[in-house]
């Protein structure tokens, strides 16, 4: 997933410089795009979703190699805006703008719409919620002011510099965002992909997520 | 209309240089192909901007390199027929020719539509697209398009090449009647000395993109005479027709003429007569071919090439007979001399004199 | 091929709104630029024709960006129109409006080749005819400049019909509001389910698009005939 | 060649019915505008299908409805003298003269390139551009391209129309000269008669889309000599010219002539002499203008519209005079008659009979 | 604004090696098309064109999707390139064709425009004169296309240094190797510090489209002269 992208990069760079035979190929892209690729021969070997749906699709292909099959990392969602403009999902209503990501495509999105529901206030939001490509963008609604707020992952509203985290989403609203990751059926015989894969589940890796804002456990 | 014209356009190797002032209703424009006649109407309608130079009609500067002056084309109020007729495709026989027309101020809307398109032949095609018109249909377009627009001054670049003789000299007079009864002065572009002298009066000959002479249309006749295969052209007001042994008895100033064209309805016409048809005797011929004999006095003599124009009166006319200078020695030919001019009867040619012109079956 | 639900005829409806609008609003701004360029001479003419390919050579992505720049809260022309009630961003308008934006260097380019093959001595004789620029313009170059101006509002209203990256930036994706056709493919097409909706959507695009050329086609050949 | 040619074509309410079969190398094909003439040849060169019929050239089926033969336009070998010129816009001059030449099998490829540049004076122009080529230079490289295809059938469509006198008949005699050496025939569509009588044997006329007669060009000058202005026009072939009295003294067949135009270096040549410039004497007249009085019997007689044409046989030489049937019964003219024919030296005109002519500065 | 990095620079040299493979493979086929379009009756006409001009009404994500269908391993192409070792996929190959494929409709249209203005005369004189349909072809239809193949080919041009949907699905977004400037752009923009980084990236992208299009008006020109 692409929110991945700094992550991943710099465990690749940690783990390259140790092993030094090993050359990384990375593609960066939609979760549902990636494990399209896969399933029309791309050469990967490591696949790492930002959600369990696009796991399963390549588990039924026969296309990830279900032994390998593990959590990556797993992130939260909170609701990022200028200061001062809510501190509760109660003040949502009060809000003019909110973005989130388009229910149907971004996990986010879905997690959001969930939360609202189990709060009661989806009815009162329905007109003001702004549907963004990903979450990315709607965090980009928010950093240019275009709405008063966003749902976004705790890892990207991190970097925002004008957007802060206004509060975090009650977990029991809403289902944990789990990266699941797996080894391909073809990256299981490549013995160097197998060890960046033991390697993703070591502490380095938990520190340097930790780092960028992603719950370990 | 006054033109004065002082003006320098250079193409490439090529050069039109012209310095002249010119008056008169009728102007021809004579040169050889690649000359730069079309160059020169263009610079006058305001579609080629000359390098340098001053344009002047009727008092007002159409362009002036000097002052700045370049009055832009619909500014002109100057039509153009052009050579190769650049109609409207997108518009119907009809809407081309009413383009311009339809722009010119109410007030100078003269030229009868109606009229126009029969004497032109059009009526038959106004809807028709332009597209496909035949080359001859297509010029007429081009020349009814630009009188229709009414202008100050009506541009005609060979405006009749394409058409046969018959229609081109049905439209001739119609030009000719359209210009003098609306005012509409023309500068008329032709490679055929005839249409020349009959559609100009005032003639700019041009030669390899320079002014060569300018001269009336009569002194151009009398001066290509003697390299024209048409000779001059005598042009004769003939009245009073009446038959006589099934031919035209026509009354002209100089006496009867006897003519084998014509036609019952006219009584009265134009008519032309080369100066090569006429022969001059010094004494009354017997038993020739020739049906009239004038009896004339010598006026005047002039030379042309290695001809020698002869100038008749008879009675009240006058006439050009073209002979070689050695018969005029043999003959005595001087000024003042008395000779009989024998004229043929089939040596007549009559042109039409209104717009509309009726099938001409000859006298019998 | 899975029936279309109440939402995707909404995406049907709002793309042919966005690709109508957009198409109907840029052709005389198009007509007037390829004008400019072609018959013109001014000074800044080679940017305004940067500026009009740049929509082209930048991912519409950047450009819906961009436009949001512009046009949103804080945007140079947005904070203006803000400041009169009108608010463009994550409205039709503003897909439109991206449509518009994207696809208007391939109309002006149309229209300008088109353009560039009329005889110049036709507009000669109209001047001498007494017709001045703009009638001209109205009466000879603008019927002349129909052909390329066909192909180039065909040519964008498939793009219009197209038109994902700018749209979703700055008019969101809210169904019924602003999902038009290839924002609701993208919705279907994130989940392992929606294949098939996705590929009926598709289609209907397709349909769309053969139907808009048909039209083209015919006006063209009407167009071409001059009587 | 051999064309016969049984086709109809509609366009909307006209329609081009043609029925004829043809013999000869060079073919006039005369009407008035808008009568079918270009739809005829853009039928024969294979760029417009007939709605039915066939066209057969030289035993060669191009076309035939019920035998559903077509035969494309490149190959047929038929090249074209488009009225509109139709040059390729994007080439020079030259590349355009020779877009023909090129694509001829090298076999068939005889017409010089340098003659043709030099006749046709367009060896000035060959690396310009087509587009701003005055009207009569485009023509000549119209006309310049069909002929270097050297192509089995030449279709010329008023190719002569936008040049002056000089140029004209320059290039006429050329014309006349390609096609006999190298055994191309041709079509030519021209609505001057004099074109017509030069150029072509036999003549097909249109009128309305209607083929309405089919004869010799020499039948068509008589026919139409009463109409004409130029009347009917003797071919005269002369030679051994010497020097008398500063004009040129030519031996014809028919005797001894003077003639006032001619060149020094020109020892022989092909004259013109209009019927209208033969005068008739029953007696030897006096004192008369004209140089040449010819000794002849009168061999023939035939009526056009109202006037008589007579022909005349001078010792080996015959020629034909034109006057009206009055003169006829007055002087006494029939078959056998004994007459005078005056002629002037003025009347006759030099047709140049090879392709590159010089300068020709009168006689004196 | 910030520096270029070396990934950066690779992004660029990328851009420009696939825009312009894109557009130089592209222009043949195209102008036979259009061609064929203009010229030629022939049965299955219309479906021709629809197929051309799909890629325009589809989202660029949509045809990126089609195509990896049709090249992936198990596509009805890609296996059979398979079977001869030839990989398409995840290669700028890849990224090569889903340009061209995005752009051959604005290509095929500009070139159709131009086409539809030569004078039908002219293409009839040539044959008089003893050229048959493949000598015509060359000798007055393609000199005269020149003004629409320079016009389409800079569209094309440009389309391909912004197309991004298409490509990021058959080439992936791999640095170095398919990473084009849009791709990189849409990396950079992903993350909220990246965005100067886009902007020059952006910068160079315009730059270059800058300059395409004075090399394209130069050759227009020089083809519009006819000596
Ligand atoms: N735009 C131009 N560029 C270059 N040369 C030109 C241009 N326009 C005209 N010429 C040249 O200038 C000369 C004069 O051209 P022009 O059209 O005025 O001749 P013309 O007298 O009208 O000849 P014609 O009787 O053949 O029509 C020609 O040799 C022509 O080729
Ligand atoms: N494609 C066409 N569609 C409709 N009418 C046509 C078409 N081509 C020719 N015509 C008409 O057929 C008639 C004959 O045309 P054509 O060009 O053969 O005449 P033409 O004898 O060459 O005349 P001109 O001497 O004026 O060139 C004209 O009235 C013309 O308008
Ligand atoms: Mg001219
Ligand atoms: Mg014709």
């Amino acid at each position: 997933a692409a929110s991945l992208k700094e992550v991943i990069n710099e465990l690749s760079d940690n783990f390259a410089k140790k092993n030094a035979s090993v050359k990384f190929i990375k593609n960066y892209g939609a979760s549902g795009a990636l494990a399209k690729q896969i399933e029309n021969g791309a050469p990967s070997d490591v696949f790492i979703s930002a959600n369990l749906e696009w796991m399963d699709y390549l588990k039924k292909k026969n296309l990830a190699d279900v032994a390998s099959i593990a959590t990556f990392t797993y992130n939260t969602l909170v609701f990022a805006g200028k200061t001062g403009k809510a501190s509760s999902m109660q003040d949502l209503g009060k809000l003019e703008r909110i973005a989130i990501g388009s229910p149907k495509s971004v996990p986010a999105g879905e997690y959001a719409m969930g939360a609202f529901k189990k709060a009661g206030i989806d009815k009162q939001l329905e007109k003001k919620l702004v549907m963004a490509k990903d979450v990315r963008e709607s965090l980009m609604y928010a950093e240019r002011g275009e709405v008063d707020g966003a749902f976004v992952y705790r890892t990207d509203a991190l970097q925002a510099k004008q957007a802060k985290i206004l509060f975090t989403v009650p977990q029991d609203l809403y289902p944990r965002v789990t990266y699941p990751m797996s080894l391909t059926v073809t990256g299981s015989k490549n013995r160097d992909a197998a060890a960046f894969f033991a390697y993703l589940h070591g502490d380095d890796a938990r520190s340097v997520l930790t780092k960028y804002g992603f719950a370990t456990k | 209309m006054r033109l004065s014209m002082k003006t320098a356009k250079s193409f490439g190797e090529f050069t039109l240089e012209t310095d002249f002032t010119v008056e008169g209703q009728r102007v021809g424009i004579f040169g050889t192909s690649g000359s730069g006649k079309s160059t020169l109407v263009a610079i006058l309608a305001g579609l080629v901007a000359p390098d340098r130079g001053e344009i002047v009609l009727d008092g007002v500067t159409l362009f002036s390199s000097d002052n700045r002056i370049n009055l832009r084309p619909e500014q002109r109020r100057i039509a153009m027929v052009f050579q190769q007729h650049c109609l409207f495709p997108h518009l119907n026989v009809r809407n081309n020719l009413l383009y311009g027309y339809k722009r010119c101020p109410a007030e100078f809307r003269a030229v009868d539509f109606d009229i126009l398109a029969a004497v032109l032949k059009l009526d038959g095609l106004l809807d028709r697209g332009v597209t496909n018109l035949s080359g001859g249909e297509k010029q007429r377009v081009a020349l009814g398009r630009a009188i229709l627009a009414n202008p100050r001054l009506l541009l005609m670049d060979e405006p009749l090449s394409a058409l046969d003789d018959t229609l081109r000299f049905q439209i001739i007079p119609y030009l000719k009647s359209v210009s003098e009864q609306f005012g509409i002065p023309y500068l008329f572009i032709s490679h055929s000395l005839v249409e020349m002298r009959l559609m100009t009066d005032t003639v700019l000959a041009f030669e390899g993109g320079a002014l060569v002479g300018q001269t009336t249309s009569e002194e151009l006749a009398r001066k290509r005479m003697g390299q024209s295969a048409v000779g001059y052209i005598n042009l004769l007001e003939l009245d009073g027709m009446t038959e006589r042994h099934g031919m035209c008895v026509y009354c002209w100033k100089g006496g009867e003429l006897l003519l084998s064209v014509g036609n019952r309805d006219t009584v009265s016409g134009l008519f032309e007569l080369s100066s090569k048809d006429i022969i001059l005797f010094k004494k009354h011929p017997e038993a020739i071919s020739a049906r009239n004999l004038l009896h004339c006095t010598v006026i005047g003599l002039f030379e042309s090439a290695s001809k020698l124009g002869v100038e008749l009166k008879c009675s009240e006319g006058t006439l050009v007979a073209e002979i070689v200078p050695e018969a005029a020695r043999e003959l005595g030919i001087e000024q003042g001399s008395v000779v009989y001019a024998a004229v043929k009867a089939s040596a007549f040619r009559r042109l039409a004199t209104n717009g509309v012109t009726r099938a001409e079956p000859p006298c019998q | 091929m899975t029936p279309l639900t109440p939402a995707d005829y909404d995406a049907i409806r709002l793309s042919l709104q966005v690709s109508i609008a957009a198409t109907l609003l840029s052709l005389p701004f198009g007509f007037a630029v390829a004008y400019l360029i072609t018959f013109v001479q001014f000074r800044g003419k080679v940017l305004l024709e940067v500026l009009i390919n740049l929509p082209l050579t930048m991912p519409p992505v950047v450009v819906g960006y961009f436009l949001l720049l512009l046009l949103g809260r804080h945007g140079w022309l947005g904070s203006l129109l803000d400041e009169v009630g009108i608010r463009l961003i994550f409205t039709l308008k503003a897909a439109v409006i991206a449509s518009a934006v994207v696809g208007f260097p391939l109309l002006v380019r149309s229209v300008r080749i088109g353009m560039e093959g009329i005889d110049p001595q036709l507009i000669n004789a109209s001047r001498t005819l007494g017709a001045r620029w703009p009638d001209t313009l109205m009466t000879v170059i603008l019927p002349l400049s129909i052909p390329g101006l066909v192909a180039g509002s065909s040519l964008m209203f498939a793009r219009s019909l197209g038109e994902f990256g700018a749209t979703i930036i700055v008019a969101g994706n809210i169904p019924g509001v602003t999902q038009t056709i290839p924002l609701a493919i993208y919705e279907y097409a994130a989940s392992p389910t929606g294949e098939s909706m996705a590929l009926s959507l598709c289609l209907v695009s397709v349909a769309i698009s053969v139907i808009v050329l048909f039209l083209h086609e015919t006006m063209a050949k009407k167009a071409a005939r001059s009587d």
